[in-house]
């Protein structure tokens, strides 16, 4: 097992964003995390990348604790991430983007961090990777996510929400990428609303309602649940 | 929650011993505190709403105490009447350093607004040194040192002004936020601008609006403390070190927290000068319950 | 053609020299103490100018700002050396523009006459050996001791008048407290019955503040500690700006001690016009009331206001005019522009000074080239300056006790 | 080609005293003073902190100077590296608290604690001298002022140095991460409080270290010029009307506000601080991005 997760709890003042979640992701898997809106998902995400530190709880990763591990220790410890809303380092051209985790996340040097940032690129098929950020369309941002988490020479990289706003052409090319990462060893987190992704892509789903796992399993069997549905239909009425 | 009850109950007790045993410094201390408090609100408001810190904020009042000066000297108007003149006018002179300086440069870099209104700040200051030379001028009134009796402490009375003002400011304020179509347009955009924007509040006007709101209640600081300050070209300027300090100390968008700080800093400092031999720490103090305040917030709040 | 162009630039440059005497004054001229110094030593070299010069060569003045800033008054000085290539400085004011200044001044060790600068930091950076330099007004030390002759002629004129206990409330910054030191020391002295105040202090006390200049402007904690204290003399050391929010924090907490004195270096534009002024003391070099008893005070006082529409408001403006006079007399004296002559000349000179009083030079603790010694004691009545001490320069006889606060 | 031009230039600073006079070396030497201070804020705002708190430091490296020589006899020279090493363990002290903290606060703080050190400068009277500070009989070097300015420029080249490390090795693309976004940097895998310690720690002692050498030169400390705002306020004029956020920007700032200043007392004697004042709100409205930043704008829409 990759990642565990115990009793995973957090508060913002009143409000219970994440509550007593039991995770757990399986080495080499890809598995998806699904929910309405507002159910934590991303609160999950920020606990496990060391964003926020939980209100209780712990989290493991490779059997070692890192529940209160800072941030930037975990990106070396090789979990990675990307932002659902693209948070690009705006002073930096899209492959200095990319340079700054492996030098940071892999602690290479300067001269072969520019060396891996190019394969980087090529691999997530970022041309003209020395373009300032302005003239990258959503596309290419969505997948300079991807390229400076991949920097990190993930174990365990957390896709949040990398298919919105894509058409139906880049949702397909997006899918290749992430089996195609999937065949490096790397265990993925795909958090995800378009089901047809997760349907295409997963070995395994978690549901996430108001904080709290409420089914897991495969996408087929899941996707029948009735409290699964219900959550969802909750949401739409 | 909690803890902010407990910090007050706390707070409320040091000021009650501080009222029991130096009841000198208790009211001078409201005093300077309110003063303090009203000329840093209209500082506050644009720091929290146009996202500017004016380093040309003391310079308005410097500008004001002339104006009220001026009108003084010139046609004998009373200074408690010459707002009615000096706020116009300085609404009209914020208006305008809004206009000329301060709106084209709105979408760049936010410290080449810091930077615009320091340059504002020395043409105000060498502006009104050539015309008025360093000497300092002041008004007399007699009104302005009587004294009165409370609780059987005899304490000058003309500063209890400042409270009263203060607190109709700050009440007017809150009032205008909450209640008036405008000021809920003033509210939101400084919560966000961008969402403002997008719901079809005019931006500019609103951030026009509240520079020129700021520089009018200045002006009103300036003529209530015209009576008790040396009018010259520097007067105005240490404010807004204290403004500033005073709106970090309550944080962004808290405007009765300003006036709070401003007494409590008041009261801890004119409690440090009236202890004989310790006069020159009072500033100490000031800044190290500044510090003390931002570092604690910061550390209540922190994540991750 | 290069040797050409050297031997022409060494003529104009000795034609220059010879032609004129340069002097370089720098003074912070956004401050109405450097601006009307400036005009009144423009106003000395125009009258020696039109006097047919000095050594029969006219006087050029250069005057250039140190926008009160230590590097800027230093950098001054250098200019005025190489650029301008004066023979003389002149000028001064704060005393932490002028220590940024002396080891500019010992590089060139031009002859220097000083009108500012009290501070006895000043003296111990000049240092004993600096023959060339004349300081012209009294350090904070020398202004403490002339008041104890003052206060000593007084109580003796007017036996009514006691002053065994005194209070001095001063600012925080080095003006303030450098004058409450000298006082402390003086203190020590006359607990020991030795000094001038051996006999007349018989305590002392004093407190901060914060002065209006610098953002300060609150006195009544200060005021408070003074009313308790009771003291027959009340002081306060500070600036222009905090001269009537003082007395008016004095009035509302009731203190009116009988000798009410203020000891700033320059008094407000309205300050006489205001009735709380009425019976307060002051200590200055200069009053305007002396252009009554001092005839060159009072030709002083025409020339200024006629050259420059407005009247001398600060006793930097006589000064500025004693700095030059001072120091072309001492040139007239020596005969030639020879360093050493005029170090001799200005030594020996007297010279009847519009401040009142004639200055002549003699040592003081460090160095061996100090003008003034005294200072005045001086009060407001009814609006004028006039001149209580010394009684030579007397224009109106001392109100005692300070009438205080009732009525006004 | 490019270092060798950048060798010529440094070559030339250094022989410019044989070719201009006193006055001149000593306006260079207050504009180098000020460059530094520039150059060290504007690495500072890299990190994206706007640090209030230069003249704190400038203070304390100053009064950590003059006390080194007067009262442990240090030798002038050394006590530079004194007051740089006194002012950058302050800084590593007050970095604990004051990094953990962002925009007004930071700002606010900084400043405060500048005010703090200012007064135990004023009242510590017996180490500082109190109200009237301390002065050294002699300046360094005797006050020769070639030397001075040699010492001046050094110190200001290594201080351009230091700033040039900042852009061309991974130091730029941790600080400028930080600036950008700090959760996308620390998800990057940057140790946002080691860089900002070590970016704080490292200006302060530049600013300390140029404290003492402008007490050094005038050979004196008094609390109120000393800690004065200007420099702090200065600096910050000049790195923005040159263009923050690179080396040159701040250079040509500082050359430009500090002959300007100068030039404009020699026409104007009166009033002068008008057109300073001026020069600064035109430049900021119509060069927003400050002079350098500008040109190279230009030169990148070109492209």
């Amino acid at each position: 097992m990759l990642l565990r997760t115990e009793k995973l709890t957090k508060s913002f003042g009143g409000l219970i964003a994440v509550k007593s979640v039991d995770l757990k992701v399986n080495q080499g898997e890809i598995l998806g995390i699904i929910g309405p809106n507002g159910a934590g998902k991303t609160t999950l995400t920020n606990l496990i990348s060391g964003v926020f530190y939980p209100t209780e709880g712990r989290i493991h990763f490779e059997d070692k604790d890192i529940t209160f591990v800072p941030a930037h220790l975990r990106a070396r410890m090789g979990i990675a991430r990307t932002f659902q809303l693209v948070r690009p380092l705006r002073d930096f051209t899209a492959f200095e983007n990319v340079v700054v985790s492996c030098l940071f996340a892999r602690g290479e040097s300067l001269r072969e961090a520019r060396k891996s940032a190019r394969k980087i690129c090529e691999l997530v098929e970022l041309d003209q990777p020395e373009r300032r950020l302005d003239r990258l369309t959503v596309f290419e941002l969505k997948k300079l996510e991807i390229a400076r988490a991949l920097g990190c020479q993930p174990k365990l990289l957390i896709l949040d929400e990398v298919m919105a706003g894509l058409n139906f052409e880049e949702m397909q090319r997006m899918i290749q990428l992430v089996k195609s990462l999937r065949e490096k060893q790397i265990t993925i987190c795909v958090i995800e609303h378009v089901m047809s992704v997760i349907s295409q892509l997963t070995d395994r789903v978690v549901v996430l309602d108001r904080g709290e796992i409420i089914a897991e399993g495969p996408y087929e069997k899941v996707a029948h649940d009735p409290k699964v549905i219900t959550a969802y239909l909750g949401e739409e009425a | 929650m909690k803890r902010n009850f407990v910090g007050y109950v706390v707070l409320a007790i040091a000021l009650f011993l501080i009222a029991l045993l130096r009841p000198y410094a208790f009211f001078y201390g409201v005093q300077r505190g309110s003063l303090y408090g009203l000329v840093a609100l209209p500082l506050a408001l644009i720091l929290g709403i146009v996202g500017l810190l004016n380093l040309a904020h003391g310079e308005f009042l410097t500008l004001s105490l002339y104006m009220t000066y001026l009108l003084f000297t010139k046609w004998g108007m009373d200074p408690l009447v010459s707002p009615a003149v000096t706020v116009p006018l300085l609404l009209a002179f914020g208006f305008v350093v809004y206009k000329l300086v301060i709106e084209r440069s709105l979408k760049t870099h936010h410290l080449n607004l810091l930077l615009l209104t320091f340059g504002v700040s020395i043409v105000m200051v060498e502006s009104l040194n050539i015309w008025w030379t360093s000497r300092p001028r002041n008004i007399y009134v007699p009104y302005a040192s009587t004294s009165v009796n409370i609780f059987g402490v005899y304490v000058g009375g003309y500063e209890f002004l400042y409270t009263i003002a203060v607190v109709l400011v700050l009440t007017g304020l809150l009032l205008f936020l909450k209640k008036t179509r405008l000021g809920q347009a003033t509210y939101a955009v400084g919560q966000n601008p961008k969402g403002a924007a997008i719901v079809g509040i005019n931006v500019k006007f609103v951030y026009a609006f509240v520079f020129s709101l700021a520089a009018g209640l200045v002006a009103l600081a300036g003529a209530l403390l015209s009576v008790r300050s040396s009018i010259f070209p520097q007067a105005g300027g240490p404010f807004t070190m204290k403004s500033f300090s005073l709106t970090a100390m309550a944080g962004l968008g808290n405007l009765p927290g300003i006036v709070l700080a401003g007494i409590v800093l008041g009261i801890a400092e004119e409690f440090v000068k009236s202890i004989p031999g310790y006069t020159g720490w009072a500033d100490l103090v000031f800044f190290v319950v500044l510090i003390a305040a931002i570092v604690f917030r910061a550390f209540g709040r922190r994540e991750g | 053609m290069k040797r050409l162009f050297v031997v022409l630039m060494a003529l104009v440059v000795a034609l220059g020299f010879a032609s004129t005497i340069k002097i370089g004054a720098v003074l912070p001229l956004s401050d109405i103490t450097g601006r009307q110094a400036a005009n009144a030593m423009k106003l000395a070299v125009k009258e020696i100018n039109e006097a047919g010069g000095v050594l029969g060569m006219p006087v050029e003045l250069f005057i250039v700002d140190d926008e009160m800033k230590p590097e800027k008054g230093a950098a001054a000085i250098d200019r005025l050396a190489t650029v301008e290539k004066v023979d003389f400085f002149v000028g001064g004011m704060s005393s932490g523009v002028h220590l940024a200044q002396i080891p500019i001044l010992k590089k060139y060790q031009k002859i220097t006459v000083w009108i500012g600068a009290a501070s006895y930091r000043c003296e111990e950076a000049i240092g004993p050996d600096a023959d060339w330099y004349f300081h012209l007004h009294p350090w904070d030390y020398l202004q403490g001791e002339s008041y104890a002759h003052g206060w000593r002629a007084i109580t003796q004129k007017y036996p009514q008048v006691k002053i065994e206990k005194i209070f001095i409330a001063y600012e925080e910054g080095a003006f303030g407290t450098s004058s409450f030191k000298s006082y402390q020391d003086e203190f020590e002295l006359a607990k020991k019955g030795t000094g001038v105040w051996a006999g007349l202090m018989k305590d002392l006390k004093g407190a901060p503040f914060k002065s209006a200049a610098l953002g300060g402007g609150d006195y009544r904690a200060v005021l408070m500690q003074a009313k308790q204290y009771n003291p027959d003399l009340f002081i306060w050391a500070g600036y222009d700006a905090d001269a009537i929010p003082i007395l008016i924090q004095a009035k509302e907490i009731g203190f009116a001690p009988k000798l009410f004195v203020g000891a700033p270096p320059g008094w407000p534009a309205d300050f006489g016009k205001n009735p709380l002024s009425h019976g307060v003391i002051l200590y200055g070099m200069w009053a305007p009331a002396l252009k009554d008893v001092s005839p060159i005070a009072r030709h002083f006082w025409d020339a200024y206001v006629k050259e420059f529409n407005e009247e001398p408001a600060t006793y930097f403006a006589p000064l500025g005019y004693t700095n030059i006079m001072f120091l072309i007399e001492g040139i007239k004296k020596a005969g030639s522009l020879d360093k050493d002559a005029i170090i001799k000349a200005l030594r020996e000179i007297e010279y009847d000074s519009p401040v009142g009083g004639v200055l002549k030079i003699s040592p003081s603790r460090i160095i061996k080239n100090q003008g003034f010694r005294a200072q005045k004691i001086l009060q407001w009545q009814n609006g004028v300056q006039h001149v209580i001490w010394p009684f030579e320069y007397q224009t109106a006889e001392l109100i005692y006790p300070f009438p205080g606060w009732t009525g006004k | 080609m490019k270092y060798f031009m950048i060798a010529i230039v440094c070559v030339l600073c250094f022989l410019l005293p044989f070719f201009v006079g006193a006055y001149l070396i000593h306006v260079l030497t207050s504009i180098m003073i000020f460059l530094s201070l520039a150059l060290s804020w504007d690495m500072m705002l890299r990190t994206g902190q706007l640090s209030f708190g230069i003249a704190g430091f400038f203070g304390l490296g100053a009064y950590a100077s003059i006390i080194a020589v007067d009262d442990f006899s240090i030798d002038p020279l050394w006590s530079i590296l004194v007051a740089a090493g006194f002012a950058a363990l302050i800084a590593l002290a007050l970095g604990w608290i004051v990094l953990r903290l962002r925009e007004i606060y930071f700002a606010i703080t900084t400043l405060a604690l500048s005010s703090v050190f200012m007064i135990f400068a004023r009242n510590l009277s017996d180490l500082t001298g109190g109200s009237a500070g301390k002065v050294l009989y002699e300046s360094i070097f005797k006050g020769d002022s070639i030397k001075i300015y040699w010492l001046v420029l050094s110190v200001a080249l290594t201080v351009i140095l230091v700033s040039e490390l900042f852009q061309r090795t991974r130091i730029r693309f941790a600080i400028n991460a930080i600036r950008d976004d700090e959760i996308a940097a620390k998800c990057s895998g940057v140790n946002i409080f080691k860089y900002l310690l070590f970016v704080f720690v490292l200006t302060s002692a530049i600013q300390g270290a140029v404290g003492a050498l402008y007490a050094q030169q005038y050979a004196f400390v008094e609390p109120e010029s000393t800690f004065s705002a200007n420099f702090l306020l200065l600096p910050m004029s000049m790195a923005l009307v040159g263009g923050i956020y690179s080396s040159l920007g701040p250079i040509i700032g500082a050359v430009v506000l500090g002959l300007a200043s100068e030039y404009l007392k020699l026409i104007m004697p009166y009033g002068h601080l008008i057109i300073y004042g001026l020069i600064l709100v035109l430049t900021i409205m119509f060069l927003p991005r400050g002079i350098y930043g500008t040109v190279v704008n230009r030169i990148a829409a070109k492209r």
